[in-house]
């Protein structure tokens, strides 16, 4: 089957974070982004469960946005001036799609 | 009215403490006993609905007086004020970094609504009332500190656009408190009855369930936190509520609340917060480290407020008065 | 009994009614409040075990008669028979595609189980007993409109293979409401002495807080589905539940039901699905979009069916008999 | 005292274990009803929590005397001996692997509180009491067998270092089972009272919904164990707890038990895990085929004993004392 | 340490359409998959989140499935023919495992 | 913008499992790890699903860890040896970062 190469954005952040990275990609257009919950993790600051919480620190979330190479620039530019001073990651891998108009 | 030590050992005896100390006795043995995260979430709204509402319905009761403008009042100085105090304490005294000094002090000001309601119900443990327009005073002590915190940090990288003030402001815990309490001043007693075998008879149960679970995360705040505590970090986590209470007492004594009244003012004065305020300052001050204040906050204040605090809080203000 | 105005006034200074305006207020002010999946869920599955025992209790008590039979051959024909004015309508007045108007109109002729709990609540409040069989009517209505929305849609897209009908015929809440009303039949009174303290006392608390949810989930619907509501699309979910309303009267008049059973049925007819439907037109009928359905019924007709339809059903149901 | 015909219809048509027959039959017939994870924790969490405060009153009330000592050690020893016999039966019979034919016993050996809780209601129903410490006797009994089944399988790659023991010995359900009962111990009659609104009178109806759900698991099990069933497998599924049955009514007459507590030790010896042994298992024997052990509990021994050998217990248990 | 390389199928679908997806999968016959639940998503429908929601409308699921290159274009096919109908993204990228017999 | 390559390597393993996947993390000293909760699979041992369980047993979480090429063996190493005894699925791709010094 025909497949299509794209590009796969992925952003971990912690919860409240998830509204700011969630708002730069629609003002950016892009045409869908899709949210993980994480359930525990390790980082600068020490781990952290989710079991338990009450409030949403420290609980970290996986945005994951499917786009074409050419936009990578783009939406990774604005990502990343918010990961800097925020607490986050921001990976990109390879792909192939079988719709290339979707994305 | 018993002694300190006596209304002490009673509080310590109480189901609700007793499962505070098994969670932290089972965190601390890293047992895995654990309560969902989708279950405390849901206790924690029930828990503030049904305070929220009681306190409405309070004041649909005895109606709105003087007393209670100036309480709200005495709400925002406290959380305004308090960081103040806190901050100079910290930079003074542990070495932290001025932006995690602000962090930790907008805890201190701000307010744990459970310790609030642990409170409470050792209040009505002695038979002794208060005003039910507290817990509107709990709702508006939650985000002053914020502000002030974010004040004392400026030009250290403090955010403070209008999209984190209404994130701040319209946080879950203010809507669904304040809410409440408005929906109970509309229903009033005839309200409460229809739905007070939901919101008053298990109220204590679901308490102590709660306080498991905030005993795990305490435990586990302190395993975590330990190697981020030194002495005059852990001091200050049990000095501040002292002198937060001082505060919240000498207020309440000063606007005439009753004895109950003030006992929980101070108590509020003297508990620091865990959920909203570590959560704004994720937003507005992300350079400040979560691995400090939340330990403190949960890991020491909290247990100290609980175990020690309230029962010396209830003593002094009846003392008081 | 009072007038129309003096009901629906009563009815939204409940605390249940309250606590939906909540929800929908901190929703559309874009608050963080919310309540996690697993509790609505957790939730939803206690109204309709305690909802459906209790009906089945009822019959266990009064016995099974013609009217039964009757009233659940209406149910049959009106969920099969309004989605059938409903498309009509929609395909004449609103300019969607043949696929979205059957789509729409298989939720309208479905039911929402919540606001039947509402309208029982209510004529609860008003001293209006009702048939404990109408949980049934409830819940055989759920699915016929679903098979003639497909027939609507036929030549469309609709798939309706043997699996997608053991999956509409058997979903979860089908299940659970007819299976806890067979458990209260065998149960009885006996049985309900036994788990009252869980299914009858806390009822209307935790409806309360489920409502909540739901003012929560329809404000976001209200925000959500603004860019795709054009005024004959608004107008229908206002205008459409009072047709299915004037349905449910004449029938339940018809076959002689008690006041609050002709309520019940009008409010059966009136509300639409917000679960069940949608559920099963992703299944077989995926070119619907999902972006009109859900904010019609849930932002439109629900909140319309709660504040003013329930009252006013119960108004016409009384002047009927 | 009923014949056991008798009991055993009485007991089929309870709630409680209608709603466990509704969750199976919802499960066979592939419905997609189903209760959210962390709703079937939070529930487990809630039954652990209020039957070991229930027991810990009840000793607290009581005293302790030589019986309880007794009681314990009985306990230890069917929980360690069951798994010997089982063993052996399973390697004669039916042709398992000497590791899945260890882990098998494991769960024979140890407890499923749920059953546990099912005969304590049945019991209450009858207006039977039982020793409030059988709680702790049920807690003592949920690991020897796992310790048992380990050195059974030694040699076939059971792991067995420290991490592991503290695992097993510290797991969620025995810290917060036997600190509960310390609590009830401590709290007493007036711990009791100011909790009881939710500990007790909502038991039932909580039981009732998480029987439900384990109905649903215990159908799914059947479902998907099908194809590893083999006659003897079935056959030791229901003759094992029979067995088991058997010492623990020896045991309980023996040291001077009431006849509610020779039921529940009986039941207790019957019951086969399905939480805390496949977790250990799944760490100390990971070799052992989690498509046995668990179809087996769950599927087989589970429904086994809450329709028919929980009626039967305590007929024998009766005729006993 | 050696490692082989596989494929990796992602598939994001509505979750009333999970039971589908795995459908298919049964019937291929592939080894293994996992289903991961998201928390929030935007596409052509727009924004879900799953706070809140009673219903399963909305609410994402991703399906992952690791298998042999060979094996790609049959579960492929089958898969695309349910998605392109359906609401769903597919996505294939590359991967080396650790024990090629388990796939 | 510039990335930087790194490597991503997933750990699919029973609940129970977890700690001792966390556990090697932390022996080996990786900068971080997000753990996933995954909502139903199939594998050697059958199907499963979250939905309704009340133990852990049978239920999966992935395990994500970022991190440097050179890394990968001995991280690889030792979390072989643990899923071969016991259930679980190891996977290693190729992702890029943007900050390198985070890894
Ligand atoms: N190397 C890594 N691999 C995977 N996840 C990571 C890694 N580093 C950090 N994270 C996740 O990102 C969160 C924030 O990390 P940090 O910015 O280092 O505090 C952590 O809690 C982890 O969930
Ligand atoms: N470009 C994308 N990247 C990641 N996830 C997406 C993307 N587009 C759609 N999705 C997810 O797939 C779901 C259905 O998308 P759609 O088919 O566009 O309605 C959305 O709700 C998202 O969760
Ligand atoms: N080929 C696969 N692709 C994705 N996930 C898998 C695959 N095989 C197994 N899994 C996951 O790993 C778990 C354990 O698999 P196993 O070791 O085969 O019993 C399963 O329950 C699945 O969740
Ligand atoms: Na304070
Ligand atoms: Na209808
Ligand atoms: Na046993």
């Amino acid at each position: 089957m025909k497949t299509y190469p794209k590009k796969r954005i992925e952003v971990m952040v912690e919860a409240p974070l998830m509204n700011r990275v969630i708002g730069i990609l629609d003002d950016l257009d892009v045409s869908g982004y899709t949210v993980f919950p994480a359930l525990a993790g390790k980082g600068n600051d020490g781990t952290w469960h989710r079991d338990g919480m009450v409030g949403r620190v420290g609980s970290v979330v996986q945005i994951v946005v499917i786009l074409d190479e050419e936009r990578i620039d783009t939406v990774l530019d604005p990502l990343f001036n918010l990961v800097t001073r925020q607490i986050g990651i921001v990976t990109v891998s390879d792909v192939a799609v079988v719709r290339p108009e979707h994305f | 009215m018993d002694s300190v030590l006596g209304l002490a050992i009673a509080n310590l005896t109480t189901p609700m403490i007793l499962f505070f100390i098994l969670g932290l006795l089972a965190a601390l043995t890293r047992s895995d006993l654990n309560v969902p995260e989708a279950i405390a979430k849901g206790m924690s709204l029930y828990l503030m609905l049904a305070i929220g509402f009681k306190g409405g319905v309070g004041v649909s009761q005895h109606g709105i007086d003087l007393t209670m403008v100036l309480a709200l009042l005495a709400g925002i100085v406290l959380s305004a004020g308090i960081p103040l105090i806190a901050f100079r304490l910290l930079v003074l005294t542990t070495g932290l970094s001025r932006v995690d000094a602000a962090a930790v002090a907008a805890h201190y000001g701000s307010i744990s609504i459970v310790t609030f309601l642990a409170a409470s119900q050792a209040l009505q443990g002695l038979a002794m009332e208060a005003e039910g327009y507290m817990v509107a005073v709990a709702a508006i002590m939650e985000t002053p500190a914020i502000f002030v915190a974010l004040w004392l940090a400026r030009g250290q990288g403090a955010s403070f656009d209008k999209e984190t003030l209404r994130e701040v402001g319209l946080n879950g815990s203010i809507v669904l408190l304040t809410g409440s309490f408005f929906i109970g001043i509309i229903a009033g007693t005839e309200g409460l009855d229809a739905i007070s075998a939901f919101i008053v008879a298990p109220f204590k149960g679901v308490l102590c369930l709660f306080l498991l679970d905030m005993g795990l995360i305490a435990g586990r705040g302190l395993r975590d936190g330990r190697k981020n505590f030194t002495l005059p970090l852990l001091l200050f986590g049990v000095y501040m509520p002292l002198i937060g209470a001082a505060f919240g007492l000498g207020f309440g004594w000063a606007i005439g609340l009753s004895a109950g009244g003030i006992a929980l003012l101070a108590t509020l004065a003297a508990s620091a917060s865990y959920i909203a305020v570590p959560a704004a300052m994720r937003l507005a001050l992300p350079e400040a480290k979560p691995s400090i204040y939340l330990p403190m906050s949960l890991g020491i204040t909290f247990p100290f407020n609980l175990t020690v605090g309230i029962p010396l809080y209830i003593f002094l203000a009846s003392a008081l008065s």
